[in-house]
């Protein structure tokens, strides 16, 4: 045992969500093992992680409980001490390799200051250290990467910086806090490889934080549990994934979707609600007189239908051109070729007030429950904007407000209300209520779930499923999450590189991918043995 | 990285085109006639000497004339001719540019080292009486008045105390040389070159306290801190630098305009300068000077502009001179 | 906005800044009733040293003119400038940066270029010429300090809503069918105020501090007693009357201090980067 | 204990000059600096009598049109060519293109001749009473004909290098700081000047020069340099001596402008009011510090032909109530000009538009610049505005100027601005400058001043005093009428 956490009791300021982050949690770390740490947001993981690495905000204050570090009790140590400690004996990865480094500083300087912060070594040696962990985290060309600044790598690579300097000390543990929710899946399977080897050859102990079942199964050796910042269930991976006892944690794993679409009957029959031909997008970024400018083709030639009552899934890495696929077939964005049909309309013909509408015939369910709904306009506004700009009566349309509402599970005096007293989930069911508000024949989604925790997720994926039912829209589901995927759409597309590698009914492309990529994609998707094991 | 200063240079002799045509206006639309101003001087004023003078000046051409010769002149880097002082502009100019450029370059060069460390205290020791008194301080300064200051300081400094010169540039007849002169330069410097100073001491303090706070709160802060690393080297090494760029940015900006906007002080301390230059010019109706002026510190500023962002470039490297 | 409110008042500066801009706006607006003789009349012996005649608590001028009167006017004046100016500098850069942040491309450049073009004048500079040209009174004087302090608002409404305009409520607003005008005005410029008004509490300070320079330099209204006027006019006998000068600047001190602190009490209260700490 | 030779000299120079080739440039700065270098045919004492410049010598013929001048021998340019009477013939011509007011001065002059090296002889075409006031070096100062003969005088290269034959030699000018003038060792008078060095230091704000006094950095503040309110504590200053002497010939008077042309000021009678509405003795010392005399009329008492028999217009509002009622006057909006010459004079305009709106006269203040000022003046567009002139010594030279009506023309704020015309004072006037002898010109001026001072053209202020303050060491600063102007010639400093 490396770490023993007893009876931790954090307290929040006053005025926070709860009284304290962290109540009565113990759990312990051990050397050479995995522990995960689960639970939804704000369930007080994070400050877990914290507290361990003596970086708690200065609001949060330990009330009680003790955390053990070879025999000491670290919460009683000083802040010289506690230099010591940090980064020598142990080390933390955290969650957006985006900010988490110094964006400043070449990644091997980072590094390197590892040994300087504890004294160790000569300027040279230390260089050649970084250089030394850089290839054993395997990054590509590492006698560049040292001298890279961190914007120059990508999000994956970033990360494998990152954890290079964890490791730079060989610290006793490893703290990860969401260290792969950043990421692709290909490239989040890479680094949860990483991980597992290094802990392996190094006997480290991992406190591994994250949210998604998938990746326990994939490297847990134990969980732990936290609710509301209590722990209400913890012990082997198998023993909590297969055997859960408490409800919370059965709700949480019922909630994670499978693998296997269900079956479902082929549309293909009925008539075409959207018609997508060579859609190309290039965007060029700089330019001018003399500057050469930057072009990232982010579309070519996508042609695709959704038929009536349909739903068409779009997935693929980080960049390769979902959001914009969808925001070509929004008109929020001009097309470099190709048409958008909406019955006999061509929506990539039309401008101004004739395509305003049109708009009313496609709506868009946004990703993030935060940032789409306007935080100074009350919900009731927020859904009826629409309509009494397309000439609705104002009073109608505030009744249909609060139809809608009620249809997507609020009550209807959430229309007085302004959006941040709601929970995301609910905010994301008011965004899914505004678009309905104009009544359209088609709903984008872009990345509509993503933002929620798994059992919110499930709400909404069934509410959405439900609507679509009910009122016969068609739809276009952006997602990176293959199991979402897997369980909302009837038929898939996989893009790369702004091109549809591989599109056909979901069953199919689970059961038998044909593309390198698409297969690529499948299998990187975390915790499939297991999770099959707990379904 | 050449041709991206080459377009800026392009951009900026626009910009200085379309000053220069919309001052000449702007000028000529001031009531007041220089020939009428310079008979006025002479204590006389005939009808022929104001005729004289107007057409010795091009005053009688009709105004697209004047302008049309005026931005020809501009484009050959001729600044013309001053009506007041019978010389070519761009020697007057000249002349006072060391001396504006000595002045709010000290200013400048002591406000950002201060303001920048005095900023980075106070955020180092955020919350403790330090900091308390550094803001305060800043405060203050940022909101007195500086024709005040430099009163107060004249009065304490130069009447009260007689540490230091009150006027001028240097000891007058003195004749002073080498080393001397140096320092005799420096002790006419200090009042003036503090009373600018002061002011922009206390924006760069509160905007590095600020910036330093604010960076303070980012997640590689937190990467840093979990390394080990003590408390003043992350404050050093991690926050200051990233808390600098935007302090970089406003002194780039403001760097320029100090040139021309030292009038008052230049006025206050009888500093031969180019900001007093171009009020005695407003003042006298001297055109051509006035104008010549205000290009040079317009040029002055985009310049500035330039090497701000040369340095903001060279600091940052997530900006890249495009290739 | 309630709970803007709370946390300015929490804000011990905030505090301070409101307190004194009450006392200094409760004087403007009620004090020329108490003192219902002009500030520029002639009352007493010139010169009179302040505390030494009750009924003049601050002493008289080279004229003999009340020094206590004329702060009390001059806050009037002085606040009023500073209002009407940075109003007027947000009426030309709201809608500029507005334009230029939502529609981008080459109306973005056009208004970006002629917004750089006033930022390259020396701002001092062109303030003295155009109160030169258009001759000091108080209209000239209120329109050269909005004419060269507009551009910073420009700039900054631009970046906000350049960073509004991508937002999904913006494009939310799009699908849905609103015109451009609407959704400036609904959507994007209400969320960019936070920064404006923090940044218009700061300009009226800056403002009235420009007033006082201009009339340092004599390039004050001559009918209208402000603090700069009387700093101004009192300067030249500073040494044998310290009060003309000192009470004024004290004034000016005082209330761009106290515009300062709100400011920055606002800037606590309404940029959410530093609100989110708290959280 | 007689003058000492030696020693060093700082005077504050305000506003800088913008040349000091006395001949292109006449402002005031330029006259006190370059009034050192060059000279004149002649001096005036502090009674306007006539002292030995350049000329010896001179003489004037029994009918007044001839007037022969005897040149001072062996006088050199300060690069050391000689001074002959050609230089003298060749400064009329010079002065006649470029000088204003010396153009004016000669009007009367037929020819002027040089029968031999040192002598001239200048022939009227009729007499001219002022005309042996003319020669004083601002006035009439002597070009070098070998330096400007046959060049272009205004854009000459020696317009920046003065060469005179003066006491001192320009020697440095560094803008915007110091001109710096030393010692003409091959002076025409022997023993002449004591002083080796004066520096002229421009300090453009009026507290800081009189700081730069107090600490001792600046020895002499030429009248005008600091504002009013200071002087009577630099003047308790120990080792400080202050005169106001100096402007004699100068004699500033000042005045509001009045227009006669409209509005209420084209009335009489509220011209009057204005006389007696105005508290010119509470001016007099609140504003001027008790320096000066409340003006009686057009001319200042130490003017020639001055008179005090004239009405008289004390301080009294219930009679300028009266008369404005009777005027008819019902509070039209009367905008009234300050001078824009620095604080002294916004106070005096505060003061006045007090004591106007006393009386219930609606007055706005109408802040310019002094171009602006120039500006509104000479193209007539203002109610009331101030101002004050010289005089030179001669009603015929700074007093007629401005009230006769051949001199009403828009373009200049020193003429007959204010629109007044009457015959009867352009006849006298007219005949005042070539009545002869004195007695002749005694009855026509005091004629005039009378009638002017009924009508109230202009509303006369005060006789200005711009005191001159210096440490006490400088000695003999001020000996003739023409003050600083020309006084380094004879100033010695003690030790
Ligand atoms: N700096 C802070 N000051 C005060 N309260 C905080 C702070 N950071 C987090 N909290 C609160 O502490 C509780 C636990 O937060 P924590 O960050 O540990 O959650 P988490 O489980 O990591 O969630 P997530 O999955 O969203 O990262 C939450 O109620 C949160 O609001
Ligand atoms: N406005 C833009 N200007 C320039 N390049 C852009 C712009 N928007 C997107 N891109 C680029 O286009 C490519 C495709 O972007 P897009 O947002 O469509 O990807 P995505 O598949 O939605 O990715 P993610 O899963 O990260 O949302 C990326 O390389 C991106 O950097
Ligand atoms: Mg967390
Ligand atoms: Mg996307």
């Amino acid at each position: 045992m490396t770490v023993a956490i007893k009876n931790l009791k954090l307290a929040l300021p006053p005025g926070g969500d709860r009284a304290y982050a962290v109540d009565d949690v113990s759990f312990e770390l051990s050397a050479g093992k995995i522990l995960c740490v689960v639970g939804e947001s704000g369930s007080g993981k994070s400050m877990c992680a914290h507290a361990l690495m003596g970086l708690l905000p200065e609001t949060v204050t330990p009330e009680s409980g003790e955390i053990r570090f070879e025999g000491k009790n670290v919460l009683a140590l000083s802040p010289t001490e506690w230099l010591a400690l940090r980064g020598r004996d142990i080390a933390m990865v955290f969650q957006e390799p985006m900010t988490a480094l110094n964006p400043l500083m070449r990644i091997g300087d980072q590094i390197a200051e590892m040994f300087e912060a504890h004294g160790l070594l000569t300027p040279k040696e230390r260089r050649q250290k970084a250089l030394a962990l850089i290839r054993e985290v395997g990054l590509p060309d590492p006698e560049r990467a040292v001298r890279a600044y961190p914007h120059q790598l990508s999000g994956g690579q970033r990360q494998r910086a990152m954890i290079a300097m964890a490791l730079a000390l060989e610290p006793a543990v490893l703290v990860a806090d969401e260290p792969t929710t950043a990421l692709d899946v290909t490239t989040q399977a890479q680094i949860l490889k990483l991980i597992r080897d290094l802990q392996r050859r190094r006997n480290m102990a991992v406190m591994f934080i994250t949210h998604d079942f998938g990746v326990v199964a994939e490297i847990a050796d134990r969980v732990v549990v936290l609710q509301h910042g209590k722990v209400v269930e913890q012990g082997t991976a198998d023993d909590v994934l297969l055997r859960a006892q408490h409800p919370y944690t059965r709700a949480l794993l019922a909630a994670v979707p499978t693998l296997q679409p269900p079956q479902r009957v082929s549309l293909l029959d009925r008539s075409k609600a959207v018609e997508v031909i060579g859609l190309g997008k290039t965007y060029v970024s700089g330019g001018g007189w003399f500057r050469s400018e930057r072009r990232v083709q982010a579309a070519k030639e996508v042609s695709f239908d959704i038929f009536r009552g349909e739903t068409l899934g779009l997935v693929g890495e980080s960049g390769s051109g979902k959001s914009s696929v969808a925001r070509l077939v929004m008109r929020l964005i001009e097309p470099d070729a190709g048409t958008v049909r909406i019955g006999d309309v061509d929506l990539t013909k039309i401008g101004g007030k004739a395509l305003r509408e049109q708009r009313r015939r496609i709506q868009m369910v946004f990703q993030d429950p935060f940032a789409s709904l306007n935080p100074r306009r009350k919900v009731g506004h927020i859904i009826t904007d629409g309509p009494i700009a397309h000439g609705v009566d104002p009073a109608a349309a505030r009744k249909r407000a609060g139809e809608l509402l009620s249809l997507v599970g609020l009550n209807a005096g959430a229309m007085e209300r302004f959006p941040h007293e709601f929970s995301g989930g609910q905010r994301q069911r008011i965004g899914i209520a505004r678009a309905l508000a104009l009544d359209p024949e088609i709903l984008v989604a872009d990345e509509a779930v993503s933002a929620l925790d798994v059992s919110v997720q499930a709400q909404v994926l069934d509410l959405l499923e439900d609507l679509k039912a009910r009122l016969g829209l068609s739809m276009l589901f952006i997602t990176h999450d293959l199991r979402v995927a897997a369980q909302i759409c009837d038929r898939i597309a996989v893009m790369q590189h702004g091109t549809i590698v591989e599109l056909k009914s979901a069953s199919l492309l689970f059961a038998a991918p044909e593309h390198a990529y698409t297969r690529e994609l499948l299998s990187a998707v975390p915790g499939q043995t297991s999770s099959s094991k707990a379904a | 990285m050449i041709s991206f200063i080459a377009q800026r240079i392009a951009k900026a002799i626009i910009v200085l085109l379309a000053l220069v045509v919309l001052n000449f206006f702007l000028i000529r639309m001031a009531p007041g006639d220089p020939a009428v101003v310079m008979a006025g001087e002479a204590g006389a004023g005939d009808q022929l000497f104001i005729v004289q003078l107007r057409e010795k000046f091009g005053l009688d051409q009709p105004l697209p004339v004047q302008l049309f010769l005026y931005v020809k002149g501009i484009l050959s880097l001729d600044l013309g001719f001053s009506f007041r002082q019978q010389m070519p502009v761009s020697t007057l100019i000249l002349q006072r540019l060391p001396a504006t450029l000595l002045l709010t370059g000290t200013a400048f060069a002591i406000s950002l080292a201060f303001g920048i460390l005095f900023g980075a205290l106070a955020a180092r020791f955020a919350g403790t009486w330090a900091d308390t008194a550094i803001t305060v301080a800043a405060l203050i300064f940022y909101a007195t008045p500086l024709f005040w200051v430099a009163l107060m300081a004249i009065l304490l400094f130069s009447v009260a105390m007689d540490w230091l010169p009150s006027f001028g540039y240097e000891t007058v007849g003195a004749g002073y040389t080498g080393l001397t002169h140096v320092f005799d330069v420096a002790a006419h410097l200090i009042l003036p070159a503090t009373t600018i100073g002061l002011f922009f001491m206390a924006t760069y303090a509160r905007m590095t306290r600020a910036s330093m706070l604010e960076v303070g709160r980012l997640d590689f802060v937190k990467t840093a801190r979990a390394k080990g690393l003590s408390d003043t080297v992350i404050q050093r090494r991690h926050v200051l630098r990233n808390a600098l760029l935007p302090v970089v940015t406003l002194a780039g900006l403001q760097a320029g305009t100090l040139v021309g906007g030292a009038v008052l002080t230049e006025t206050v301390f009888a500093w031969p300068g180019i900001g007093r230059l171009m009020y005695e010019a407003l003042l006298q109706r001297d055109y051509n000077l006035l104008l010549g002026v205000f290009v040079v510190c317009s040029a002055m500023v985009l310049a500035f502009n330039l090497i701000t962002d040369l340095v903001y470039r060279s600091v940052d490297p997530r900006i890249e001179f495009a290739a | 906005m309630r709970q803007v409110w709370r946390v300015l008042l929490r804000n011990p500066g905030g505090m301070i800044g409101i307190a004194i801009l009450i006392v200094a706006v409760t004087v403007a607006l009620i004090g020329p009733l108490l003192f219902p003789t002009s500030p520029w009349r002639m009352v007493q012996r010139p010169f009179l040293p302040p505390f030494t005649l009750a009924g003049f608590p601050l002493g008289t001028d080279a004229l003999g003119r009340d020094v206590m009167a004329g702060i009390i006017y001059g806050a009037r004046v002085s606040l009023l400038v500073g209002l009407i100016s940075t109003l007027a500098s947000l009426a030309v850069g709201i809608p500029l940066g507005a334009v230029a942040g939502y529609f981008g491309g080459r109306i973005d450049d056009a208004l970006m270029r002629f917004t750089e073009f006033f930022q390259t004048v020396p701002s001092f500079a062109l303030a003295i010429v155009l109160v030169a040209i258009m001759q000091p009174s108080i209209v000239s004087i209120v329109s050269a300090i909005a004419i060269v302090s507009w551009p910073p608002v420009a700039r900054l409404v631009r970046g906000e809503v350049l960073s509004l305009r991508t937002r999904e409520y913006v494009q939310a607003a799009v699908v849905t069918g609103q015109t451009n005008w609407w959704i400036i005005w609904r959507e994007i410029l209400p969320n960019a105020l936070s920064p404006v008004i923090v940044l218009a509490s700061l300009m009226v300070a800056t403002a009235i501090l420009l007033e006082s320079s201009l009339s340092f330099l004599g390039l004050g209204d001559p009918n209208l007693m402000s603090w700069g006027y009387m700093v101004g006019a009192g300067r030249t006998v500073i040494r044998q009357a310290w009060w003309i000068t000192v009470f004024p600047g004290i004034a000016i001190l005082v209330s761009v201090l106290a515009l300062n602190l709100i400011g920055e009490g606002l800037n606590d209260a309404l940029n959410p980067r530093l609100a989110k700490g708290g959280r | 204990e007689g003058p000492k030779p030696g020693g060093v000299v700082n005077a504050v120079i305000q506003p800088e000059p913008p040349s000091l080739m006395m001949g292109l440039v006449q402002n005031g700065p330029t006259q006190m600096v370059a009034g050192n270098i060059y000279e004149g045919l002649l001096r005036y004492s502090p009674k306007l009598d006539p002292l030995p410049g350049l000329a010896e010598t001179w003489s004037v013929s029994e009918d007044g049109r001839v007037y022969t001048f005897k040149l001072v021998k062996g006088v050199t340019w300060h690069d050391g060519k000689p001074f002959t009477s050609a230089d003298v013939l060749f400064s009329i011509e010079f002065l006649k293109q470029t000088h204003a007011r010396a153009r004016g001065n000669l009007v009367q002059l037929d020819k002027v001749e040089a029968p031999d090296e040192s002598t001239v002889v200048f022939t009227l075409k009729q007499p001219f009473g002022p005309f042996i006031g003319i020669f004083e070096v601002g006035s009439l100062p002597m070009i070098p004909k070998h330096i400007y003969e046959g060049t272009n005088f205004k854009t000459n290269p020696a317009n920046n290098t003065p060469v005179g034959t003066g006491p001192f030699m320009f020697k440095e000018w560094q803008k915007g700081s110091f001109i710096r003038l030393v010692k003409n060792p091959n002076y025409h008078v022997k023993g002449k000047p004591n002083i080796d060095e004066i520096y002229w230091n421009v300090i453009p704000d009026a507290a800081a020069r009189s700081v730069a006094y107090e600490t001792g950095k600046v020895d002499v503040l030429p009248g005008g340099s600091v504002e009013n309110f200071d002087v009577p504590r630099l003047s308790k200053l120990k080792n400080t001596c202050v005169t106001g002497a100096g402007w004699e010939f100068f004699s500033p008077h000042s005045w509001l402008w009045l227009n006669n042309r409209s509005g209420p000021t084209a009335n009489k009678k509220f011209r009057q009011a204005l006389m007696f509405a105005i508290d010119r003795n509470m001016a007099k010392d609140v504003v001027w510090n008790g320096l000066g005399k409340v003006a009686t009329g057009p001319s200042g008492s130490a003017i020639k032909y001055y008179t005090s028999a004239v009405p008289k217009y004390d301080y009294d509002p219930a009679k300028a109530k009266a008369l404005l009622k009777e005027a008819g006057y019902n509070g039209e909006k009367v905008r009234m000009l300050p001078l824009p010459y620095g604080e002294t004079w916004q106070r005096w305009a505060e003061m006045v538009r007090q004591n106007l709106q006393d009386v219930g006269i609606n007055v706005e203040m109408i802040a310019t610049d002094v171009p602006g000022w120039n500006q509104k003046v000479s193209e007539w567009d203002y109610d009331i505005a101030f101002t004050y002139l010289y005089q030179y010594g001669d009603p015929a030279l700074g007093v007629g100027r401005n009230y006769v009506s051949s001199q009403i023309a828009k373009g200049s704020p020193f003429n007959n601005v204010e629109g007044y015309s009457n015959s009867e004072i352009d006849k006298l006037f007219a005949d005042g400058a070539v009545a002869f002898p004195d007695s002749a010109r005694e009855e026509i001026y005091a004629k005039a001043q009378k009638i002017l001072v009924e009508d109230v053209p202009v509303a006369w202020m005060l006789e200005l005093q711009f005191p001159t303050i210096t440490r006490c060491s400088v000695k003999n600063l001020i000996t003739t009428g023409i003050g600083v102007n020309d006084g380094f010639r004879d100033a010695w400093i003690e030790k």
